[in-house]
């Protein structure tokens, strides 16, 4: 994996060179020759390229509590505090697991395409010399991964809202980040079996949106509806600031996936911001024709469906392909939502499945159809061999998810129990699970 | 003395407070309430799920008064309140056995006011 | 405008080396050396400045999020939801306006000084390779430009809120983004003709805060007056809040506009920040001496006074400039709101014109007075001979914007009609509009 | 202090270059060498370096208002915005005084290892040259400092919380601002006689943290308790969402102090994380054990107390000394606040003291325990012998911030008076002392 | 005429309201409260200090009726409210002497509904 | 039986509850209003406009007592959310015709408590 991802680095390094100084027509002999040129001397620490990464650790890190507030403002008054907590469990919880051999497991050299060994057990190994191929601190790759390590149990907690048992919650989010998470991260970016097919993920589509939005419809299923009736939102506005925050930090998600602050992130930030707009857009057009209003909540929405479906694709596809993935992720996952969902009757509270597997799987395959090698040289094949390939690494992951959260949830429900007492859902899982209640009435 | 509970829409308070004051009742408690009436509301959708809207906010204003208000006190808020279209609201007249001021312990008519 | 910019870039550069080199004395000779030397290679990408751009886009997207809370803090509570949503609309809206061909007016090759060519169209020729004269790639370029162009439309929010009808706000910002803010970018900072005058506008005073401002008042006296009495804000801490978010965002706007990480944008970030402590300091202060309590709504408008007016001077004056640019700026904004304003009657319902139009007006006059060529190279006159070109500048910015609003406006008017109707006003635009409700009553 | 601070910068550009080049085995010709290349040429401007700088100087901006809201959550609904209004005015009032005196006092030429010398006096000869021994303006340090001297005494608000007088803070922050953090910033940063003794402190634990912790104690004594009951907070996602800004800001705060996007920058990035995940998840399961559910407010505070404990600390230990660290801190405060504080009796609001100055105490002494020379060569001593260093500077902290911070409130108290009368506590800050209401009750 | 006013749990509203609308008892006024009865609440623990948590998240409902809708209105509230267990609320009947519709000026049982 | 309602000062909250509570008197239900009354309030200022501030946060309190009980309630009450200045409150005595306890079913002076 190792030298792998030194050999796609250099790849990208020569491309990007090529790409930026005559726009194109990469020869063999000018790729080796970089090649050459870039492998004699050690890679050394670039500052500018490390400011971006720094940078975007923060924004990634700032996501979970975006995440938490978007999530948070739509469940009821007596639930907030949950929803929150568990965020913020997440990031703690996955730091730790992550830091003792998450990492290691994901990004540690590869064993037979299926899992990352040890070498990197409790960070051993990992300092400030350059990540193989790149030329940012190891310590600053592992950082920012580690972020998308945090946010990804935390999606799904939007399908298990407002009804699960917080102590399960947690068992469940150690597992899942270890038996789950890591693996498909090594399979997909730390040199894998999908890795090796070429399959296409610039900043997590398969990794962490199908992969949580899997997992939350597991969630979904395992755990049953709701009692009573479904409330509206308790506060847009916080969700609105969940949102705006998810937008400002997906900018760190996805132009830092590009590790250097060059013109695969710029191209990576344009195409990000631009398939959000449209798919913002797009919810809120169609909530106009079929509900007579275009509603905030819809908007809000639509801009998550955007940014969830162009993460994939933002460093492989130009601006029009980015148009065509937005529109298609808000008109999706606004179907799905509408029609289908109601249909199957399974209650995910927030629409994690909804939005974030739904959006996931039409991004990691739009991938494959509106990828370019113009954007980016690492683009190996033409967009319908690419499809196959992206058709394959969604469907395995789907399959692997689905599944194995399946399993786990059926494991924590059989040994300590998935979903608080009806009295406690009643009363809320704020005063139940936290002694705590998240505003006050007087005063 | 009698109780008086009014129901009106929230938009209407500033001015049946102003009307009150001009008839010289200038006691009032005021509260935020939903209200279910004839008035249909306008049904919210989120995320394509429609929720029915039957409860409407209202302000609900409580006023004690000796008998002799009474009158003043319904046609200040009917005149303030009325906007002519349903949901305008209801007055509700009580009957009150005593009043207390508790920073005098004065009772009766002359602590109403 | 190209070749203009090319220049202008290399001056820039040649000067930035000078100053921080052998701290002023600039000789031509000197000056044509290092156009000559940069000249020579054709100029490469940066990776630092690249990292403070792509941070700067950053920093500027989420100030919409933040202008959408300081205004949505301040309306009542029926009403939050428009507001938010005009702002996440104005984000979605413009992005694709501005992609498609909006930045190609503003940017695109100079026509008589009036308006860009459309050699940008849909973001053609617009790529990795940097931008003329810079060391950024040109996407950047253009992704930091559309976050200005974002905002902009959003600030004449505060002018209508609780009346607009929201089809109206969705035809009138289209329109306006296209005929009035890009016309202006253009003039100022794409090569126009006010850009020829040597009219200096570091980051945005007449583009976009007299821009908006103008419009805002314009507005303001179409739309008339709301009905019935004016409401305390719902939730000043969701306006603290907002103002965080701008004063922090305001950082990559000021800041980044140096297309580097250089001393300008050092001296930029500094000017930035003094300007507007001092303008939330005296905001306060007057308020105390005249109302007798320092108010908080008070300090954070003073706060985004101090930053509307430092806007254009931040990358040309020194710390005392910045100053008296936030002390001039507060108590003008102060006395206009407290005395002006009640005595024109019209009803600007968050002064947008205020304080955007009224602060911006006095930051671009102030930075012909505080501006120093000690600072900032790129300062070819005098202050007296630059406060006249400012003035000019400032007064044409006007007239257009004001006009040229007052038209689309009553256009709008007469099509589709701005305001909505007395029972929708009543009943709050969140509802009426958006078919929601901001907060839950119950549970 | 000029020539000391140039000496230690260029120690550490030579450790840096001599830890990423050959990972260790520094010997003396190697940093003779570099310190003579570095030498020759006057160290030029990073532009990575300063991206990184400007990116950070945002991110500790940000963590004002980020405390404002964490403090602000935390009172009741009646004195929120007294809480808003103190974080802004502390943004405000001490950028005036750092920028006139206070800077100069901090960093200006060493007197006597006492205080700075007045050559910064209004920001002279601050400009966009490097600081000396490092690759960013000049500039852009001071205004990173200004961030840091904003927070600290915003920090103190937490014990004074729901009963000091507006005017009297007003006073005692522009004094303290001045008469205490100044010249604490200049003994350890500054070239001052803690400097000298080789005490470690990265981002500020006894500067920042002690400093404002023992204030706050002070504070707390001198004003007396509050009237009537506590009040739970009113509202905890508002506190949460103040946590969050805390942690993203807190990332400019520790790998800012860096003063490179480098190795250094890396790792303190990567403890700062870890110490305060396990701090937040170790207070969530002390409360678990002791209360019988984990609470929300218990994780931000652990959060928090993490952040406070491993700032000292972020760039002399490695992960494994964060951890302990984090836990350390997060079991100290929970102890301290559980048992201590209510035995002593004092009414420290908002837990000032129990978490900035425990934690802080804390922090500064295990900076000691497990900084080590292999993460950073500019560790000088073995532990031990760095322990008692840490210990020495952290009891001067202690002793002059109380005493000082106690005779400037007894001060205030006296002249124009600390605390509100008993009337304007029960009706609420808010009203009585900004005019203001946070919240409506109706529309 | 009457006026009822009860206390219930707040996750039993949309039951008893759905029964009210089906035994045709459209008016209802809603508000939220915090009671204080046999129910003991939750303790919430902020920082290790806790608090008793008397008061618990309650709704009152108020709905001024005729006479004979007094027997349905007490039973659909009973029915939709019960739980069983502690907490389950009150119910409180108190003299109604006079209504008044804002919109039309009518009185009296005719306003009532 | 008795229904009555008390409008005090937030602050006094607390030690009326606890002298409610000496005197046996547990049940209660309590909601936030806001009061016009005799007291002045503090008006306003936003961006330099004057809000009158005529309506102050006030608690009302809900108590239904057997007739036995309504001094020692009143008297409970008065005591603890006296301070002597303007704004202490009311305390408004109705009549109360029947109570019925969701729970069980039960009625009259048996509900009550
Ligand atoms: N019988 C009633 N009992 C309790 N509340 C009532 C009753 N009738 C009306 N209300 C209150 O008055 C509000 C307005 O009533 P509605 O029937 O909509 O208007 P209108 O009186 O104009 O027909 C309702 O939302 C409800 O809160
Ligand atoms: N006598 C009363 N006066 C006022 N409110 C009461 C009275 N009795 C009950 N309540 C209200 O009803 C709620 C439920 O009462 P509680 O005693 O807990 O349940 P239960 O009626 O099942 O014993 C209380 O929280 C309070 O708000
Ligand atoms: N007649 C009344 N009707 C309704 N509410 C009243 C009445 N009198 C007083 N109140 C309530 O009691 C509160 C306190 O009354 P106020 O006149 O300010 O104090 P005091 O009783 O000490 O003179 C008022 O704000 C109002 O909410």
């Amino acid at each position: 994996m190792y030298r792998m991802c030194k050999r796609v680095g250099l790849a990208l390094a020569v491309a990007a060179l090529c790409w930026l100084g005559s726009a194109g027509s990469v020869t063999a002999q000018d790729a080796e020759a970089v090649v050459e040129a870039a492998a004699e001397p050690a890679a050394a620490i670039d500052s500018g390229n490390t400011a971006w990464l720094l940078a975007s650790s923060g924004l990634v890190l700032l996501m979970t509590p975006g995440l938490a507030f978007f999530y948070g403002g739509l469940v009821r008054k007596k639930n907030i505090l949950s929803v929150l907590m568990q965020c913020f469990m997440s990031m703690c919880l996955v730091t730790v697991t992550w830091v003792v051999v998450g990492y290691s497991l994901a990004f540690g050299t590869d064993i037979k395409g299926l899992i990352g060994g040890l070498d990197y057990l409790l960070l051993r190994n990992v300092g400030a010399e350059p990540w193989p191929g790149y030329t940012i601190p190891h310590l600053v790759f592992m950082a920012f991964q580690l972020k998308f390590a945090m946010i990804t149990p935390a999606l799904i907690i939007g399908a298990c809202a407002e009804r699960l048992k917080f102590s399960a919650f947690c068992v469940f989010t150690v597992l899942w980040s270890l038996l789950v998470y890591s693996p498909v991260a090594h399979w997909v970016w730390g040199g894998g079996f999908i890795f090796d097919w070429g399959a296409l993920d610039f900043a997590g589509g398969t990794v962490v949106h199908i992969n949580a939005g899997m997992a939350a419809l597991a969630a979904a299923l395992v755990l049953g509806k709701r009692k009573g009736s479904v409330s509206p939102p308790h506060s847009l506005p916080l969700a609105v600031l969940g949102a705006g925050m998810l937008w400002f930090g997906w900018f760190g998600f996805n132009a830092g996936s590009s590790l250097a602050a060059d013109g695969i992130a710029a191209n990576a930030m344009v195409t990000t911001h631009v398939a959000t707009a449209v798919a913002g857009l797009a919810w809120a057009l169609v909530d106009w024709l079929y509900h007579g209003r275009p509603t905030t909540l819809g908007m809000i929405t639509g801009v998550v469906a955007g940014l969830v479906a162009i993460t994939p694709a933002c460093g492989f596809v130009d601006v029009t392909g980015a148009i065509w993935i937005g529109l298609g992720s808000s008109l999706i996952c606004w179907l799905f939502v509408t029609f289908v969902k109601p249909k199957l009757g399974y209650d995910d509270t927030l629409d994690a499945f909804g939005v974030h597997g739904v959006g996931g799987i039409w991004g990691a395959l739009a991938t494959g159809l509106f990828c370019s090698a113009a954007v980016n040289p690492l683009v190996a094949h033409a967009p319908w061999p690419q499809f196959i390939i992206q058709l394959k690494a969604t469907v395995v992951t789907m399959v692997f998810s689905f599944a194995a959260s399946y399993i786990l949830l059926k494991l924590v429900d059989l040994t300590i129990g998935l979903r608080v007492s009806e009295h406690e859902e009643r009363v809320g899982l704020d005063l139940t699970q936290h002694k705590e209640s998240g505003y006050t009435v007087l005063d | 003395m009698k109780y008086i509970i009014a129901v009106i829409q929230p938009d209407r308070l500033d001015q049946v407070l102003d009307l009150l004051e001009q008839k010289e009742i200038h006691l009032v408690t005021v509260s935020t309430v939903l209200g279910r009436g004839r008035q249909k509301g306008i049904s919210a959708v989120y995320r394509s799920h429609k929720e029915a809207g039957s409860l409407l906010k209202k302000v609900k204003l409580e006023i004690a008064v000796n008998a002799e208000f009474v009158k003043p006190t319904i046609d200040a808020i009917t005149e303030g309140a009325r906007t002519g279209s349903i949901g305008d609201g209801k007055i509700f007249v009580l009957d009150l056995e005593e009043v207390v001021r508790i920073r005098t312990g004065e009772t009766g008519n002359l602590a109403i006011g």
